[in-house]
């Protein structure tokens, strides 16, 4: 606190930005529990997991030579497949029980796919390759990788690919209707079903997004995204469990604040930084149940 | 009802596994000698391992222990005769998922079931801690365990029946701390270490060896479990103008530190990393993200021979060694992998313990038998010897500093004392 | 003084005005009728009274006393018991153990078997007497509505909302429901408030009735004046032809 | 379909049960003495949850983390001021002398833990399910900071040794038995005050929340006073068991109430059966045999996959969720509702 100023905001403005490269990840994964939490009421935590999970197949398929972009895609197709399975093998006989008991179906998912991934792959630590260089540009006097800023734009992209996609396409708008009134899309000739298995599908191919944009800076581990997970979730209910904006936000803001947190307030220091975010989101919770941008939910009785 | 059948099979199946073993007491196998575990055919050790979890990167060491006491078993030792004495070894581990509850479950199951003659290189520092008086109040040896806490060694008198191996986390640290005033007397200093017991023991040991010299350190940052970035410590570790960095930390967050750096464009003039990391196929991975020049010179420090290095490529140990594991270790078994090497030399150390136990072994013959090592360990570095005393309870106390280059560890400089 | 006494309340949902300026007042041992088209805010201003809303003007006073400041669940503890338009029920809780919560206020710690033997008591008086041990899935619509009738009654209310007690029943169900209803005020001294849009029930059975449309109260009096109100005809005629849209 | 056949019947098999309890130290060996007072201590723990998840509809992600507060009170009051001394800053230090009687330190956690649990409640009134959730997970995450920044009285991530168990009041019975018993004895008493509470105006207060609120708060239930009590028994439970824990295992760090054993607390519960303190039974074998003996499969000596164990008990809870809804109990109850139909029939 003693530092000069000029040092302080170059230094301000360092962690501001490396929180922001987290947050990026946060929310991509946060993004990924919105959509299937909008589309049918769950919180999928097996999340993570499914996200770890196709990023090992992406290494895997990399190992065998495919380059990057094409590994990514088919990574993406592998990872919506992978999806839409789960969601019509396991998810759908459960859909009108309690959500409890599918909240404890995707932990025992998120418990199985863990140990098969450990079990595939070994723990031994990989390599995880990025189209982005692992090098930074300097502005005034911050460093900004460009893996970081790659995954950023990565992020936001998705971001406003899912919004084109949900404003502008027919099957968007068909799944919007689905989360907002199954019943009413039902008679409209939707077919709910199948909108619920596009849903996961498309949330799996987001988990592997995130996986394959985390993995290049937390390296590929078979526990890489169980801590990840806490955060995504942290930001999804930090912004509005229904909202995809609010995600991005709640993660982009997590990011930063426990940088901030771990930085510049010397009781929290970095070892109670996350205990301390964690206790401020609720805070946030409690005077503001819906998150910060999710959507008002009148009480019907 | 079909869906009630389905299931009463699956978890018919489930208590399958369970129950028999439930309900099951056990018998008494062959004929009973004075020492629990001991036969006249067979010998009974057993440990815990990570075998699953966020530690389970260690699990091929009980599997390379496993490998060499299969060799031992089925080859005719300098007597003529099989195993140990004509004694088969029986080598029981379980995967504690590095929970010391667990450990303290699994390892009254080794006691109390497997009937163990003793515990042997069960991992983790705290997983050890925690068995440490239940297998002293029964006078079960527990030895060679694998972990670098200095206590094993320190606290010999309160807890007889326990004994380390490795060099001591401490005294590895004073001897990077010893490297760095010699080397770069005008060093500006970045720690970088776990929030725990074993991070501090590190910093404790740089510490002492940096002695007068410790005003050296101009940043301590350290890292949680349940951090995922590094960013905001390093970029303060950047800031404080630091160009010597030592990192006291495990292989995955070792990685993540590494090329989280580069990636801020910090790049310090030395970087020392504790042994437990220096690891040439992580290395290699950060290599992969950071660029070999990035890592290239890191200091570390070692006692075994690095199987990789091209140097022992054509060691007869480690030539031998990878025979050994392509023969009795696990399908697959990479032999690149130094948990498998480790596991090797530890279990050299294991069976020259069993077989000096004597020709009847007691729990205390052994115990007595770990309090006179004097040997040299083929699969340490050349002029380690495995020594201990009466009053010196630290097999392994010697080390040599190694550095990183061409994506291997090369061993340099004369023999370390560690304590 | 009035049991209950509703004075201009006015509540809105964002920017929809559920009801505007609402007053009225039930005397002791009264049955009042509350009619209106759909979406006029009747049973808003049951959930006004039973406090599940706060109004946003206004206030509510029972027996004296304001409800406005008064949590929810104390409500009853006050005398005021309900049911619901559409049934609500403890899914998984037999019959008898729904009506020992709606007992809740009136039970304390060792006092079980007392409040089992009035629940019991209640559900013969019912003649729901044989269900006690049954969960209410599976049960006839008509049935679950006396269950939930019961459930308010075991409460031992003073004052008792009915939403739509005529709801889903068939025609000799509400002829019998009318009688039940003026046996209820009898046997329990009760006064009581109904939302019904049953006019012949309403008719029946009612002391007085209120009119609400639109959130507003455009008529009272007894049946008799309120069905010549040309206000009210207005009202469900073009409620009708709403409907027929 | 709720009930067994009748009331007789019921405490036929609870005594079976305690006659089963009482006796099994006799045919069972000295480590699977040790395992089924791991059972009981899962039990009381499992009660605790089921009471809240179950009966009152809040799910908690975070019970190690309760578990841990009763483990960390009990440890902390065994050791006392001089074992503390004794002990210095290293942990690993002998400790010969210590504070209070392991056995009246078991209460204490419970108070303490609850209490702690009952003030958590109090914010969490405002959570939606989800928020929950998070909320409890994120107690089960910062934990371990929390205990490694006070590490002058937690030990930090060295944790705490207790010294070695042993029955009390120079009782002549071994401490294995001891364990067992004490962990038990324990449990019964917290069966009986689950089952009084779950059975009367309390637990149909719980059960009205969690079915309805609505509905709950018209009939004069008060979410708030419930809700919180549920929390706060919960917790309570939990500290107990944690106590116990501590006392069995005689060590205490961190890494031994790991983020993962709040998972598997909450899916045990589920295994068991939803709102069924029977099935809690179930839960804790399930909880204590499955991992291990996945690992080493003592029928079938396939040593092949060591690290198989959490893919197995993935597996199963999955199964048991698609195929079994009402969780163990009800598959039991389904089994033998012919059996003891024809039972009563024949009476």
């Amino acid at each position: 606190m003693a530092l000069p100023l000029a040092v302080v905001w170059s230094q301000v403005a360092q962690q501001v930005t490396s929180g922001l490269a987290a947050g990026a990840i946060y929310a991509s994964l946060a993004l990924a529990l919105v959509l299937i939490y909008q589309t049918t009421n769950v919180v999928n935590f097996a999340q993570g997991e499914m996200a770890t999970f196709t990023t090992y197949i992406a290494w895997t398929i990399m190992n065998h030579g495919v380059a990057y972009w094409p590994a990514f895609v088919l990574t993406l197709l592998i990872a919506f497949g992978g999806g839409v399975t789960v969601e019509r093998v396991l998810i759908r006989p459960v859909e009108h029980r309690p959500e409890l008991v599918i909240v404890i179906l995707t932990i025992g998912m998120l418990i199985a796919i863990n140990g098969l991934t450990g079990w595939i792959w070994g723990p031994e630590v990989k390599a995880f390759d990025s189209p982005f260089p692992n090098r930074s540009v300097i502005v005034g006097g911050v460093a900004i990788s460009i893996q970081d800023i790659g995954t950023f734009c990565v992020c936001l992209g998705t971001v406003v690919v899912l919004w084109l996609f949900f404003r502008f396409t027919t099957l968007g708008l068909a799944m919007r209707s689905v989360a907002f009134n199954p019943d009413a899309s039902r008679l409209m000739g939707v077919r709910v079903g199948w909108m619920l298995a596009l849903g996961w599908g498309f949330a799996a191919a987001l988990g592997a997004v995130a996986g394959m944009m985390a993995a290049p800076t937390v390296f590929l581990d078979p526990d890489m995204m169980l801590v990840i997970l806490i955060y995504a979730f942290a930001a999804a209910v930090l912004g509005g469990i229904d909202s995809p904006v609010g995600a991005v936000v709640g993660g982009l803001l997590l990011g930063v604040v426990i940088n901030l947190l771990g930085s510049y307030v010397d009781f929290v220091g970095q070892e109670l930084r996350l205990p301390t975010a964690l206790a401020v989101l609720l805070l946030v919770l409690v005077i503001r149940p819906r998150g910060l941008f999710g959507r008002v939910v009148v009480r019907r009785v | 009802m079909n869906r009630a059948l389905l299931a009463l099979a699956a978890v018919l199946a489930a208590l399958a596994v369970s129950i028999p073993g439930a309900f099951g007491r056990t018998l008494e196998t062959a004929t009973p000698t004075a020492t629990p575990g001991v036969t006249s055919s067979s010998i009974t050790i057993g440990g815990t391992f990570p075998l699953s979890g966020p530690a389970s990167l260690y699990a091929p060491i009980p599997r390379g222990m496993e490998a060499y006491f299969n060799w031992i078993n089925s080859r005719k030792g300098p007597d003529g005769r099989k195993g140990i004495r004509g004694r088969q070894i029986v080598w029981k581990y379980y995967d504690d998922g590095y929970n010391p509850a667990q450990t303290v479950q699994l390892t009254n199951k080794l006691i109390l079931e497997d009937k163990i003659f003793a515990d042997v290189g069960s991992l983790g520092t705290e997983h050890n801690q925690a068995i440490r008086p239940l297998l002293n109040d029964r006078k079960i040896p527990q030895i060679l365990v694998a972990t670098g806490a200095s206590y094993w060694g320190l606290q010999h008198k309160q807890y007889p029946w326990t004994i380390g191996w490795q060099p001591d986390y401490i005294a590895e640290g004073r001897a990077y701390g010893l490297w760095i005033t010699k080397n770069a007397a005008n060093a500006k200093i970045a720690v970088f270490y776990q929030n725990d017991d074993y991070g501090k023991d590190y910093l404790r040991g740089l510490k002492i060896g940096l002695g007068a010299k410790k005003s050296l350190i101009v940043s301590e940052q350290s890292y949680e479990a349940t951090d995922t970035s590094y960013a905001s410590q390093l970029a303060r570790q950047k800031a404080s103008g630091a160009n010597t960095w030592v990192l006291l930390s495990i292989p995955t967050p070792t990685v993540r530190a590494l090329a989280t750096a580069k990636a801020l464009n910090w790049k310090p003039d030395t970087i020392v990393i504790n042994s437990v990391s220096a690891i040439d196929s992580v290395m290699a991975a950060v290599a992969s993200r950071a660029g070999p020049e990035y890592v290239n010179g890191a200091i570390s420090s070692g006692y075994l021979k690095n199987n990789n290095n091209p140097k022992y490529s054509n060691d007869p140990i480690v030539r031998r060694y990878q025979a050994l594991l392509a023969q009795y270790g696990p399908s697959g078994a990479d032999s690149k992998n130094g948990f498998y090497f480790y596991g090797f030399a530890k279990a050299y150390d294991v069976v020259k313990l069993l077989y000096n136990a004597g020709k009847n072994p007691t729990r205390a013959s052994l115990i007595k038998a770990t309090q006179s090592m004097n040997w040299v360990n083929p699969y340490m570095i050349k002029g380690i010897k495995v020594k201990t005393s009466k009053t010196d309870h630290f097999p392994i106390s010697q080390l040599k500093l190694a550095r990183y280059g061409n994506g291997t560890f090369s061993e340099f400089g004369p023999l370390i004392k560690g304590r | 003084m009035a049991l209950l006494a509703v004075e201009d309340v006015t509540r809105r949902f964002g920017g929809i005005v559920a009801l505007t300026d609402v007053s009225l007042a039930l005397e002791k041992g009264e049955i009042v009728g509350l009619i209106g088209p759909n979406g006029a805010g009747k049973t808003t201003l049951f959930n006004l009274i039973t406090r599940l809303y706060r109004p946003n003007s206004g206030c509510i006073l029972f027996d004296g006393k304001d409800l406005t400041r008064t949590p929810a669940y104390r409500i009853v503890r006050l005398g005021i018991a309900r049911t619901f338009q559409n049934v609500v029920l403890f899914q998984n809780m037999t019959v008898l153990e729904n009506l020992l919560v709606g007992a809740h206020s009136q039970l304390r710690p060792f006092s079980e078997r007392r409040g089992r033997k009035q629940a019991v008591e209640m559900l013969e008086y019912l003649k729901l007497g044989d269900l006690g041990e049954r969960l209410p899935g599976g049960l006839p619509f008509g049935t679950l509505k006396r269950v939930e009738l019961a459930r308010a009654l075991v409460a031992k209310p003073t004052l008792l909302l009915l939403d739509e007690p005529a709801g889903g029943l068939n025609h000799e169900e509400v002829g019998e429901l009318a009688e039940v209803i003026r046996r209820l005020r009898r046997d329990f001294d009760l006064t009581i408030l109904l939302v019904e849009h049953h006019m012949q029930l309403v008719m029946s059975v009612c002391d007085r009735v209120h009119v609400l449309n639109f959130g507003r109260k455009i008529a009272e009096g007894t049946p008799a004046e309120v069905q010549a109100n040309p206000d009210v005809i207005e009202a469900y005629l073009g409620a009708e032809t709403v409907d027929a849209a | 379909m709720r009930r067994w056949a009748s009331p007789v019947l019921q405490g036929l098999v609870l005594a079976a049960a305690v006659v089963l309890i009482v006796l099994l130290p006799r045919f069972t060996s000295e480590f699977r003495l040790g395992q089924f007072t791991y059972v009981g201590i899962y039990f009381i723990a499992l009660l605790g949850l089921n009471i809240l998840t179950g009966y009152n509809g809040q799910i908690s992600l975070g019970h190690a983390a309760f578990m841990a507060i009763g483990g960390y009170t009990a440890a902390i009051l065994i050791l006392g001021q001089k074992g503390f001394e004794l002990a210095g800053h290293d942990p690993a230090q002998v400790i010969p002398e210590h504070g209070m009687r392991a056995l009246f330190t078991i209460p204490i956690a419970g108070l303490v833990t609850g209490v702690i649990g009952y003030l958590f409640g109090l914010p969490a009134l405002r959570l939606a399910a989800v928020s929950l959730a998070l909320a409890t997970l994120a107690v089960a995450v910062s934990f371990p900071a929390l205990a490694k920044r006070f590490e002058h009285l937690t030990g930090g991530g060295g944790g705490l040794s207790l010294p070695l168990p042993h029955a009390p009041f120079g009782w002549d019975i071994s401490t294995p038995h001891w364990l067992y018993y004490e962990a038990w004895v324990t449990a019964a008493i917290l069966f009986v005050v689950a089952w009084l509470l779950v059975r009367g105006r309390v637990g149909r207060a719980w059960r009205a929340i969690r079915d309805g609120e609505i509905a709950a708060v018209s009939s004069g239930v008060s979410p708030a006073v419930y809700k919180t009590l549920a929390f706060g028994i919960s917790a309570a439970y939990a500290g107990v068991a944690g106590a116990l824990f501590a006392i069995q295992v005689s060590y205490i760090n961190p890494d031994t109430f790991p983020v993962t054993l709040s998972i598997l607390l909450l899916a045990s519960v589920v295994i068991g059966g939803l709102s069924s303190l029977s099935g809690v039974i179930v839960g804790a074998l399930v909880l204590e045999f499955l991992p291990i003996y996945a690992q080493a499969p003592p029928v079938l000596h396939l040593n092949f996959a060591k690290q198989a164990g959490p893919v197995v008990f993935g597996f199963v809870l999955m199964v048991i969720v698609l195929l079994v809804p009402g969780g163990m109990a009800s598959l039991i109850r389904r089994i033998t509702r012919p059996l003891t139909a024809a039972l009563a029939r024949k009476a």
